[in-house]
């Protein structure tokens, strides 16, 4: 398939042309407005969904077939704030608390980007590890942490670490992600055929009403585009390509398959837009919020979303030679 | 009937605020609180809860030297980074004593 | 079968059950209650699903077939206001702004009402063009203009036309309806197949949780039954009936099946109450909503659903002559 | 199946585990916030299709098989608060109020136990009688009145009768559960089918998201455990057991299998937390909430949900002789 | 602009109360009344209404009698069972002819 | 602590009105806003918004002479084919220079 079609194939879905549908919503001024209650329930489905069947997988799994990627996960966790942090406070001349802040969001994760991509991968039958999901979890704190680690010897602070700790490691997102794979894990297979019905059959098109509602949220930042100037548009594009690169080699070097290291490319080059804005916003307030979340929500999720994903996906295959 | 005077003090902030502002207010000396979540915008435009701008409205009825030690702490530690707006009335409250 | 057979099927279902369980409540004043964000929830729900679903039928059919229907639905919705405005200021003696109100919501549509003769017709085994839903969004916005531009020559008005239009045409409704068609027609049956499990599986059941919500808000309205007056009572049972079998041979000279020009005739029949009382309140605030609302929520709606239906349903058999 | 192989049984399914979670959650002082109009929500999707169901069971039940159970029910309801109403008052030296409010919630039942207990059954494979949500709608009230009976000759009062009964017939949990079973009766089996889609496939993993809500309600009262005091904890715990026993007995006098006797003891069982604490708030003000809900909510479900359902169903077998 | 001076009387208690509040203050002479949604806490920190601590904030333009009398009945029927907060302050209200 | 005296107006109006008036506020000086959604009943009862009473509460700080401008627009434009109330009260502000 030559780049084009996987672009085409990739945007041509339910899932993405809601986005679509949600970005035309706000810049034509509708009326339609999604109630915020209905996006955190959705939010929750889908958080948990992800979490049981990750680790209803995981259950399946043999442990070393595992470790070795979560280390990679970890790993890459924990590196890309580092340069990313250095790279805003040099080049992009931000302050301290902006850099960390930005930092944070690039080395941590989204789910929805992860959800896409899976969406991706089915359509072109293209196989993956079960086990995905924990590897979506295990790279939400690190970078969090890394980051404000980064920040806090530089600014002034008030929040006590172990209050912070407890703030992150509790955040819903943690929480929905790891109970979900904890109960999948325990559960099994047989258990959670139980819940199928709920957590499986509908998840699609809840997923499709859910990027409906982001796709307004994005539109809503374009505005403060112009406020975060080009060179953070620049770093929100080119960043999310190396990192999808760098992620699927690390992959590959732990033995995934290419879907699963295609996956790992995806979480490494997805910007947070649940966990690090929360955690962020109370241990960083110094930080502007129209940075962080501009480039997250307006930049690199929606190229992600559109074309990031079918390039790491052909970069997957150039990487795996086939 | 008779009522008795103190002051309703209002703060307006970002929602991942709420928790930090009522036990900030509690430790000041504040009997109670009613918390209304609300939608605002003002001089900053941007939000991290929920990416939206929804905000949370704190009303706490209390004493003129409790109103005065939580416009301080506010205004010293919170005003600065984040998005918030305090003020305060005078009112009448039935059993107000309770309050004080 | 015989009418009374037909009328005891159309009744006797879950959905309008469930509208009947509703109006229960609310006139035993039960404390049920259903949060507002939930019925914001599902109504987003049940005009995207109707939308994809119709989109995918669209992609499957020429569009010579669909061309023809559609000028039908264009003319109806243009034609009915008209009568319905000179009917209400001549004999009805309502004013400019309530004749033009009350205009605007009986040429336009009702999506539920709608969806209930879907059931219906599918209970009977009855075939029906697919792309029935495109008419649904066609129909909804040109009745309104016209109403508006009857008053508005009579009234004085403040809002500029551009905006109107803006307005009018981004509502709610409009966008998730004409969204959900185009990405059903983009993404066709094969990707329609991946969200299915949400769009389709549950479908039926949400309609009559909505229903239940339906039955609730239009008891609520009784009380101002008496406040509308017998012409309006009247008017709303009557008119539909005349729409009903208008519309119904509209569809049998526009080559529609039986099923289809019954449909057809529903949606003349129908009264708005999503798009035209949004537009209507916000551009001729003049009009009285009491007249409006009652008039199609607690009159046009509760007759059609029960009774309308069938009885539309035995007119196009007789127009058909089966 | 040993006990504890039946007890490991019913905590490792998703639906305990997610109460665990929710309860994980309120004590790590996450973030993790469920709308409520979310919860109302689940809530009324629950108790409908709970009512749905046991409808639809019943229209095919002959009504000699039901009637005989159904009176035992009530006769529960009925004796089960005046035993606990003296109880309280004369060992737990209650005030007269709180006696009586604690009567009306033990006598009344918990939708969500009962269905728990269902799925516990269904994994065994043990089959019940398809019309036990039948005896669960009239098990809610009976023993409210009585509460209240006891308590108004013994405290001033202020509501009329009249308006009591309304208020407490008409609540919402009763609405649609008893609506949800006369729409389930009238449509049958056929006119259900089409609405399975929503209120069957999905239903259990609703239900774990209930849970999930549900273990944070619960656990956030876990505070207020000290404030009741150790009496009320143990009331809360023996009298189940007593309950549970004895509603087993009563179901296999009146000749329903060994599951339906269960579940009846179930209902027995358990304590209600949402008929009884609105109906109570409102007719016996001075009682104080934190005793009744405390038990109900963090000390009898909690244990019910956990111990309770395989040691009423350990009970179920010794008593059948199994 | 010319306001009219009139009182705006708040209620907060638990939601369970809202409808017998609304009938109160109706039959005591209020022309309309806006109510909210609202969280809570107290002294009393439990309420029964969906288990939670959400309460209804119930604001009332009003004449001088009338508030007076709403403030009394509350005290009278109210305060001592349920959990119910009530105080009253002084606005400018445009067209306030309407509320009295 | 010293606060800046300023006018809190609150608008109590039908949903469908809420951007309108928004745009009405900001473009008569107001600097900022709060919005909440209330449900409410007066003397006219019907709203269009989602059938219901849902109304929204809009508050904003401003200077009197602000305050006056918004009041004078709403009765002009608002209170004869609208369900709207407008009031407005004293209120002490911290930081109130921001807002004028
Ligand atoms: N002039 C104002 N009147 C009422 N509320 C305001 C005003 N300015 C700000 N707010 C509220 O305070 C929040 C924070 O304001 P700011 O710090 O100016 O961004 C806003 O989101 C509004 O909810
Ligand atoms: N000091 C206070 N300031 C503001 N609201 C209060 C205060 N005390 C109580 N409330 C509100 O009134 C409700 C009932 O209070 P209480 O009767 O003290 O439990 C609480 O849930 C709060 O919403
Ligand atoms: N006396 C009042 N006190 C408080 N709010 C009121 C009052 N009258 C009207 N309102 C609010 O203003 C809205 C419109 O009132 P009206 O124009 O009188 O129908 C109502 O829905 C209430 O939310
Ligand atoms: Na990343
Ligand atoms: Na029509
Ligand atoms: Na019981």
């Amino acid at each position: 398939m030559s780049a084009l079609e996987l672009i085409q194939l990739n945007l041509l879905t339910p899932v993405v042309l809601a986005f679509f549908l949600g970005m035309a919503a706000t810049l034509l001024r509708s009326d339609l407005k999604m109630p915020d209650e209905l996006y955190q329930g959705l939010s929750i489905y889908l958080l948990l969904a992800i979490g049981l069947k990750g680790g209803v997988e995981l259950s399946a799994a043999a442990p070393r077939e595992f470790l070795i990627p979560a280390g990679g996960a970890v790993l890459l966790g924990l590196a890309v704030p580092l340069w990313c942090y250095a790279l805003l406070r040099k080049i992009g001349r931000l302050t301290v608390a902006d850099s960390a802040a930005l930092a944070a969001h690039y080395g941590s994760v989204s789910a929805v980007t992860f959800l896409a991509t899976l969406a991706f991968l089915a359509a072109l039958g293209v196989p993956h590890e079960g086990f995905m999901p924990a590897l979506l979890a295990i790279m939400e704190v690190p970078a969090i942490v890394v980051a404000l680690l980064l920040a806090r010897s530089r600014v002034p602070e008030r929040t006590p670490w172990r209050e912070l700790a407890r703030e992150i490691l509790t955040g819903k997102s943690i929480l929905l992600l790891a109970g979900g794979l904890l109960i999948g894990l325990i559960t099994g297979r047989e258990g959670f055929a139980k819940v199928e019905g709920f957590f499986v059959t509908p998840f699609q098109g809840v997923l499709a009403l859910f990027l409906l509602e982001m796709g307004m949220v994005a539109a809503r930042r374009f505005g403060d585009l112009r406020k975060v100037g080009w060179f953070l548009v620049g770093f929100g594009i080119v960043m999310p390509l190396l990192h999808g690169a760098l992620g699927i080699y690390v992959g590959k070097w732990c033995g995934l398959s290419m879907g699963g290291s295609m996956i790992l490319g995806v979480l490494a080059a997805s910007a947070s837009y649940i966990a690090a804005p929360a955690a962020v916003r109370l241990s960083l307030p110094q930080a502007n919020p129209t940075y962080y979340l501009t480039a997250s929500l307006a930049i690199t999720f929606p190229f992600n979303l559109t074309f990031g994903i079918p390039l790491y996906y052909a970069f997957a295959r150039f990487a795996y030679g086939v | 009937m008779k009522t008795h005077p103190l002051k309703l003090v209002t703060i307006i902030g970002e929602a991942v605020l709420a928790d930090r502002l009522l036990r900030e207010i509690r430790k000041l000396g504040a009997k109670g609180h009613t918390l209304t979540t609300v939608e605002g915008q003002g001089s900053r435009g941007v939000r991290a809860s929920e990416w939206e701008g929804k905000n949370v409205k704190i009303e706490t009825l209390v004493s003129e030297e409790v109103a005065d030690a939580i416009l301080h702490v506010l205004s010293e530690h919170y005003f600065a980074n984040f998005a918030v707006v305090a003020y305060v009335h005078d009112v009448g409250v039935v059993r107000g004593e309770k309050y004080v």
